[in-house]
């Protein structure tokens, strides 16, 4: 593929990224998938950078999983949102930043929709004050976390402890970027780089020494898709989407995975387990998986966090053997304690893949 | 206007020509017309040979013309004021002998007369398949199965009925029609059926509004300029249903409808469908009289039986026999604008032939 | 290997990557007329079989030539072959002679030279 | 007449000897183990028959067709006559030399050579001329052979004069044995001639043998004259050990086929030892190959019956099954056999040896419904009872006017009938059986019998004459089986429907498989000549032609079809008739695709011609 013409591309998709000063909103199920990787957004904006972000816990969901289940409707969605949008004007900021590309994908639906339906907007102003009290401005930017660390990834680069360089060969490692489909396949323009070859996590892992494979799936979904997953009689589809894009992109012999979506991580992780737990099939060489990481954990990675405190040890496909290519030390010993020191208990691990 | 454009199609060397040369022209279709008024504008003596009592061949026959809508009856009469009687017509009348005499041909028409030509033009054109050949179509048999030209002297006579005298509620074109057809010994495409039958589905839609119609097809060839939208008229503004697929055989119900077998290839299902009036799309053949012209003129017909040219790109109005031409229809289906400017390239190749 | 209660479903492209149309190629060896179907369907249309079953012979050729024998495998032998396709293609195609082919290597697993 | 020698024994007698202790030994071998290959109730009929007066019919065939060969004389005198003094002249030389030793020598009998070589070991003395009758007639019989082996080498060589427009080509193993067999006669030609001197000889040898003496006085001790009897010995015993391996087994094989063939034993079962023995009864005279449509208009010369019994004589079980699913089964050739082999049998057991896609669940949508499509099942509708049942046929459908005009016909006829298969119609059976699918055929048969039968019907009339053949010979119907031109002369004869001849001069076309293949010749010729002017042709009756669209046929390409029904039309038109009439949709197609003259079903020109 002609790096010229990607870069073409990008150029058209360049979108405004604030600097500073960000009111952050969580998503609801990474806290539970990958349990570190919003604190440790907050730690290197905050710590590393000195940056500005707000947070509040009166956020909830954005009704997103629900919307998407059709099982709340887009009204009901949309006064959630209108009530997320008036706790950051009580705030008192403009720069709208989220942790969820469901939600990005959402909150871009619903200010698309209120901008060519102003009427729909009212309707809803009047239904939140009706039933909160509560009024609301529109956000000025509105951005995904990624967004927000493509906007940094220099300077954690200047920060860095560590490449993304096989320290035995010298070599980049070979880096497969997924990213959410909410995040730009729907409005092409909010994402960075678009929707074909969005930019985002490709910006990150070039400046942080790796390097993006490209392989003919990559556009593909990951598998989640809401209803494929969550109705058991349809995880078998799920499982079909996700198999599809492992078995194109095993020739290009990827090091590691970076995503930028709650899902994806999470069933590119865990479907390499039951993919190789069902068929005996693993992608990352005998009994080895391909590790699949967040962006906020790879920054951590790179900025010389102790990995256990990035959570990579709840992971499905063991991190060690990335980590070891790299350089980045770790300690078994403390791999399964917990923030406490505590004991949390060693897993079953699983016979036909590597895991942690 | 008029004058200008006159001057620009005919040369003024036309007016200088001194040694006046004959040409005979074989048929009095619309190639024959055309040639005859450049020819004799050119100064040449021509003589038009007509098998029939009257020229102008099929086009004389047909109501309205494909993708303009312009009468035919315009066209023809066009053609004949610009002919202006310069060339004299011999009706009733064919070739019954033909001998070379040096660059001479002395032809013996079926009236005894005797024409001494410096040059032959074959402008034999076109016969329709007759529909009987397929007899599981049940032309002849069942009497609402019409051909294309029987609709299309319906719509010149502005009656446009089934056999009982009412209006069909629901009609069907039956594309290919001894084209495309190995069985009848037609393995060509006949070319102007497809836009016929899209033109004629409309021309019944306009007609008939609440008149269904179908077009059954086995591969849409909609070529040349402004067909296909004349398709996509025929598809947005009059609903005609297009089904991908090839009659096997029509019956005949007590209310003498037909009805109709045929699978609808892309739903990969038999369908059925009775219709009050099904209209083949007959094809071209070449003329009957062909294999006796080329015996008497000492002309070779390929395998389809259309008139062999010497190189079908560069020379394509030249025939295997020194002096004579071809042009139209007798070298393979055209449309009339074909038809016309294949005629006006002949018809300058032989001036230049005839002045060397 | 654990069952987690559902399967990775099988993929419904027609991968003409990795299937190999070693079955047209022998058809094509057996009956050469099979190259020149058109697809219009007319087979397809005068079948009697097709009337009650879903036995067609226009997608039989056509998965064929795509390597999928798996899906027409079991309705391959429904027809009668009683000839009336082969009397209505128009390009002469010998369609009995097809289905006896295929017929022959599915549901007798040999084929002769 | 005298023994010349005291010595019966000579050592060139041993390659004969020898030749023919192989023959007998294999002779004998091959004939337990095709006795044994016979299913026993074959059997029985087998020993029926030897042991019956039947016997002497068969004895009476074996010598008209083995030895005379009458048919080849019906098809042509020259072919005939070249036949008949090969192989009556043969044996005769061989019998009258036994009766030479039976009465000189019968002392001797026990020798096998004795009677073969009889004119080195015997000879005439001038004072009895015993001998003399004896040896006029095998000189007369050497001369018949003689000129029938000239015969056979002009054949070679100007096959016309045979009335042959093609033969067979010689393989090796054939090469062989003719070579021996052409040399057998003029060597033994040859040795008498020497020896007629010596030992006497009539006037063929012992003319010759003087004008040998008025060349050069030789003694027998000459060192090349003895050599001419080994040669002759040599001949026989290669001729001999070629026989089986050569197109000459059917000098033995046929007798034992006119045998079986005359107990009533058919081909039903491959490998039954009756095929064996039809198989090697094909001389490979090649009188098949310019019957054969495949041969003569398609130029696939490889797909004729004797080069098809060729393949299985040789274990070339895929060429075999090539030539037999090309075969249009138009039975042309068997109607040409001179040995009256069967191979329409033979290869429709060689296409059921590949053909096993019959499952249980093939046909089960007829009577249930599918899983599938859901669709009603075919055969669960049911039938009011009536008198005539109609039964256009698959194809009829594709010639509608067909169809029609036997509604009119019907109709005008005031018979109460049901047109049954008007919204189409389960397969007669016959083109899967044709295809050699067995179990599938008689599937099909029983659902349409029930069908049939639901309808208490006394007669069924078809269009097609595949159903026709099919559900007269194979169904066991409680009914009158028609096809409609039969029925439709009985109409006439009864009244029921009457026609205004219009004088149109017709043609008609025997379709096979009603003419040659069912035997009925004479309806539909009544009918039309209740019409129009018929014409006839040189291929009338059983002589008529395919028309190329033979639903035997599994892989012959559609251009040959068209070839061949291009060369039928032409060859059925030569008189010019207004229309060319037939009765079977197939040959309709067929003829109509041509394009040179209208062609139309029977039932057509009866149905326009009806006087209401």
């Amino acid at each position: 593929m002609k790096k010229e013409g990607k870069e073409q591309i990008w150029k058209d998709y360049q979108k405004e990224i604030p600097d500073n000063d960000f009111f952050y909103v969580r998503s609801c199920i990474r806290q539970n998938l990958f349990p570190a990787s919003e604190v440790i957004f907050l730690k290197i904006l905050r710590e590393e950078l000195g940056r500005n972000v707000f947070e509040t816990p009166h956020h909830t969901t954005c009704g997103g999983i629900g919307y998407h289940s059709d099982i709340v409707p887009m009204e009901t969605m949309m006064t959630i949102i209108a009530r997320q949008f008036s706790l950051m004007t009580e705030a008192g900021f403009e720069n709208y930043a989220c942790s969820c590309i469901t939600s990005f994908g959402l909150y871009s639906e619903v200010l698309e929709t209120w901008h060519h339906f102003p009427k729909v907007l009212e309707k809803v102003r009047k239904d939140l004050k009706e039933a909160t009290g509560r009024e609301f401005k529109l956000p000025k930017t509105l951005s995904h976390a990624s967004d927000v660390i493509y906007k940094v990834r220099h300077e954690i680069a200047e920060k860095a402890k560590y490449k993304l360089i096989n320290k035995h060969t010298g070599k980049p490692l070979k880096v497969v970027e997924h990213i959410g489909c909410h995040y730009s396949k729907m409005f092409p323009n909010k994402g960075v780089g678009g929707a074909e070859y969005p930019y985002v996590l490709t910006g990150m892992v070039e400046a942080w020494g790796g390097e993006i494979i490209d392989y003919p799936e990559r556009r593909h979904c990951c598998g989640f898709g809401f209803r494929q997953y969550l109705v058991q009689a349809n995880r078998g589809y799920s499982l079909a989407n996700t198999h599809k894009k492992f078995e194109s992109m095993e020739p290009f012999e990827p090091d590691m995975i970076i995503t930028n979506c709650p899902g994806c991580p999470f069933f590119l992780d865990r479907w390499q387990y039951v993919i190789a737990e069902t068929e005996g099939k693993t992608y990352g060489g005998k009994n080895q998986g391909i590790p699949v990481f967040t962006y906020e954990e790879v920054a951590g990675m790179v900025l010389g966090y102790d990995p256990w405190d990035l959570g990579l040890q709840v992971h499905q496909i063991a991190v060690e053997p990335l980590l070891d290519k790299v350089g980045i030390p770790y300690n078994s010993e403390t791999k399964y304690l917990g923030l406490d020191g505590k004991n949390l208990g060693k897993p079953e691990l699983p016979k036909n893949i590597c895991s942690c | 206007m008029g004058k200008i454009s006159e001057n620009l199609n005919y040369p003024k060397i036309s007016v200088v020509v001194k040694n006046m040369k004959s040409i005979a022209i074989i048929g009095s279709g619309i190639a024959g017309i055309e040639a005859a008024s450049r020819l004799s504008k050119f100064g040449h003596k021509v003589y038009l040979i007509e098998k029939n009592s009257e020229i102008g061949g099929y086009v004389a026959q047909w109501d309205r013309l494909f993708p303009s809508q312009t009468e035919a009856k315009t066209v023809l009469n066009d053609l004949i004021k610009k002919l202006n009687n310069r060339a004299e017509v011999l009706t009733n009348v064919t070739v019954q002998h033909c001998e070379k005499k040096d660059r001479q041909f002395e032809l013996v028409l079926t009236d005894n007369k005797h024409l001494v030509v410096d040059a032959i033009l074959v402008t034999t054109g076109f016969d329709i398949f007759r529909a009987e050949r397929k007899e599981e179509y049940g032309y002849g048999i069942y009497e609402n199965v019409i051909t294309s030209s029987d609709l299309e002297k319906m719509f010149a006579e502005n009656n446009v009925v089934c056999k009982n005298g009412e209006s069909p509620k629901r009609l069907a074109f039956v594309h290919c029609v001894g084209s495309r057809d190995e069985k009848v010994g037609n393995r060509h495409c006949s070319k102007v059926c497809c836009a016929t039958a899209v033109k004629q589905a409309c021309e019944i839609k306009e007609l008939y509004p609440s008149c269904e119609v179908f077009n059954l097809y086995m591969d849409l060839r909609m070529f040349d300029r402004h067909f296909e939208d004349m398709y996509h008229e025929a598809q947005s503004k009059y609903h005609v249903n297009f089904i991908r697929g090839r009659l096997s055989e029509a019956g005949e119900n007590k209310e003498h409808q037909v009805i109709i077998k045929t699978e609808d290839t892309l739903a990969g299902k038999p369908l059925k469908l009775t219709v009050d009036l099904l209209v083949l799309m007959t094809g071209m053949e070449p003329c009957y009289l062909q294999k006796t012209i080329n015996s008497k003129l000492g002309l070779r017909s390929d395998t389809d039986g259309f008139l062999s040219t010497k190189n079908s790109f560069t020379e394509n109005n030249l025939s295997n026999a020194d002096g004579i031409f071809v042009a139209g229809t007798c070298t393979g289906p055209k449309t009339i604008p074909e038809t016309l400017a294949d005629s006006r390239a002949a018809a300058g190749l032989l001036n230049s032939y005839l002045m060397s | 290997m654990i069952n987690f209660g559902y399967q990775r479903n099988e993929s419904a492209t027609l991968d003409l990557d990795t299937t190999h149309s070693e079955l047209y190629k022998k058809l094509l060896d057996k009956e050469p007329s099979a190259a020149t179907c058109i697809s219009c369907g007319t087979c397809a249309a005068t079948c009697s079989a097709g009337q009650f079953t879903d036995f067609n012979l226009r997608k039989i050729m056509l998965l064929c030539k795509r390597g999928d024998m798996q899906s027409f495998k079991p309705i391959i032998n429904r027809c009668m072959v009683c000839g009336k396709c082969q009397l209505a293609c128009p390009k002469g195609v010998n369609t009995r002679n097809i289905v006896l082919i295929l017929n022959k290597y599915l549901h007798a697993g040999k084929i002769s030279k | 007449m005298q023994e010349r020698l005291v010595n019966s024994f000579d050592p060139f007698v041993i390659p004969y000897t020898f030749g023919l202790i192989f023959l007998l030994t294999y002779l004998f071998i091959a004939l337990i183990r095709v006795i044994q290959a016979l299913p026993n109730d074959d059997k029985f009929k087998l020993l029926k028959h030897i042991f019956s007066l039947k016997i002497f019919k068969s004895m009476k065939e074996i010598f008209l067709e083995c030895l005379l060969h009458v048919k080849i004389w019906k098809k042509n005198w020259t072919l005939g006559y070249m036949h008949t003094a090969l192989a009556f002249g043969w044996f005769m030389l061989i019998i009258l030399g036994h009766f030479e030793v039976q009465l000189f020598a019968p002392h001797r009998l026990n020798l096998p050579w004795y009677p073969i070589f009889f004119r080195y070991f015997m000879m005439e003395t001038e004072t009895t001329m015993q001998g003399s009758f004896f040896f006029f007639m095998m000189d007369l019989t050497l001369l018949l052979v003689l000129s029938g082996l000239v015969l056979a080498i002009i054949k070679r060589f100007r096959r016309k004069l045979f009335g042959m427009k093609r033969t067979t080509k010689l393989r090796w193993n054939d090469q062989i044995a003719v070579i021996a067999l052409w040399s057998i006669f003029p060597l033994r030609f040859l040795a008498e001639s020497f020896y007629s001197e010596i030992s006497g000889g009539s006037f063929l040898t012992a003319g010759m043998g003087s004008i040998f003496h008025w060349f050069y006085n030789f003694t027998e001790n000459e060192i090349y004259i003895r050599p001419i009897w080994w040669a002759y010995s040599i001949a026989l015993a290669v001729f001999f050990i070629m026989l089986p391996w050569s197109r000459f087994t059917h000098i033995l094989t046929e007798p034992l086929f006119i045998i079986m063939r005359n107990a009533g034993i058919r081909e039903e079962h491959r490998n039954s030892g009756y095929g064996k023995v039809e198989i090697y009864s094909c001389s490979r005279c090649g009188i098949c190959l310019d019957p054969c449509q495949l041969v003569s208009v398609a130029s696939l010369r490889d797909s004729a019956a004797i080069n098809y019994t060729r393949h299985l004589r040789l274990w070339k079980s895929e060429k075999a099954h090539q030539a037999a699913s090309i075969c249009l089964m138009c039975n042309r050739c068997t109607k040409a056999c001179p040995v009256g082999v069967d191979t329409a049998a033979l290869k429709l057991n060689t296409k059921h040896e590949v053909v096993t896609f019959h499952t249980d669940q093939q046909y089960d949508y007829l009577t249930s419904k599918t899983a599938e499509s859901g669709a009603e099942p075919a055969i669960a509708k049911t039938l009011e009872p009536t008198d005539v049942i109609y039964f256009a046929g698959c194809m009829t459908h594709l010639t509608p006017a067909t169809k029609l005009a036997m509604t009119k016909i019907l109709e005008t006829s005031g018979e109460r009938f049901s047109f049954i298969d008007e919204d189409g119609s389960i397969c007669c059976g016959r083109p899967v059986l044709l295809a050699g699918a067995r179990k599938s055929a008689n599937e099909l048969m029983k659902k349409n019998a029930e069908l049939f039968k639901q309808t208490n019907a006394k007669i069924l009339v078809t269009s097609c004459p595949i159903c026709y053949k099919f559900f007269k010979e194979n169904y066991d119907l409680d009914m009158r089986v028609l096809h409609h031109s039969q029925y439709i002369q009985e109409l006439l004869k009864e009244g029921k429907i009457k026609v205004d001849p219009n004088g149109a001069k017709i043609v008609f076309h025997d379709p096979c498989e009603l003419g040659r293949n069912s035997g009925v010749y004479d309806a539909p010729r009544e009918v039309l000549k209740s019409v129009g002017e018929l014409q006839s042709t040189a291929y009338d009756g059983a002589e008529s032609l395919c028309c190329g669209h033979s639903i035997a046929t599994e892989s012959l390409p559609y251009r040959k079809r068209h070839m061949i029904a291009n060369d039928a039309v032409e060859k059925l038109t030569t008189d010019h008739p207004d229309v060319l009439a037939t009765a079977c949709p197939a040959c309709k197609k067929a003829f109509s695709e041509t394009n040179k003259i209208a062609v139309k079903d029977l039932a057509e020109i009866v149905a326009e011609n009806l006087k209401c």
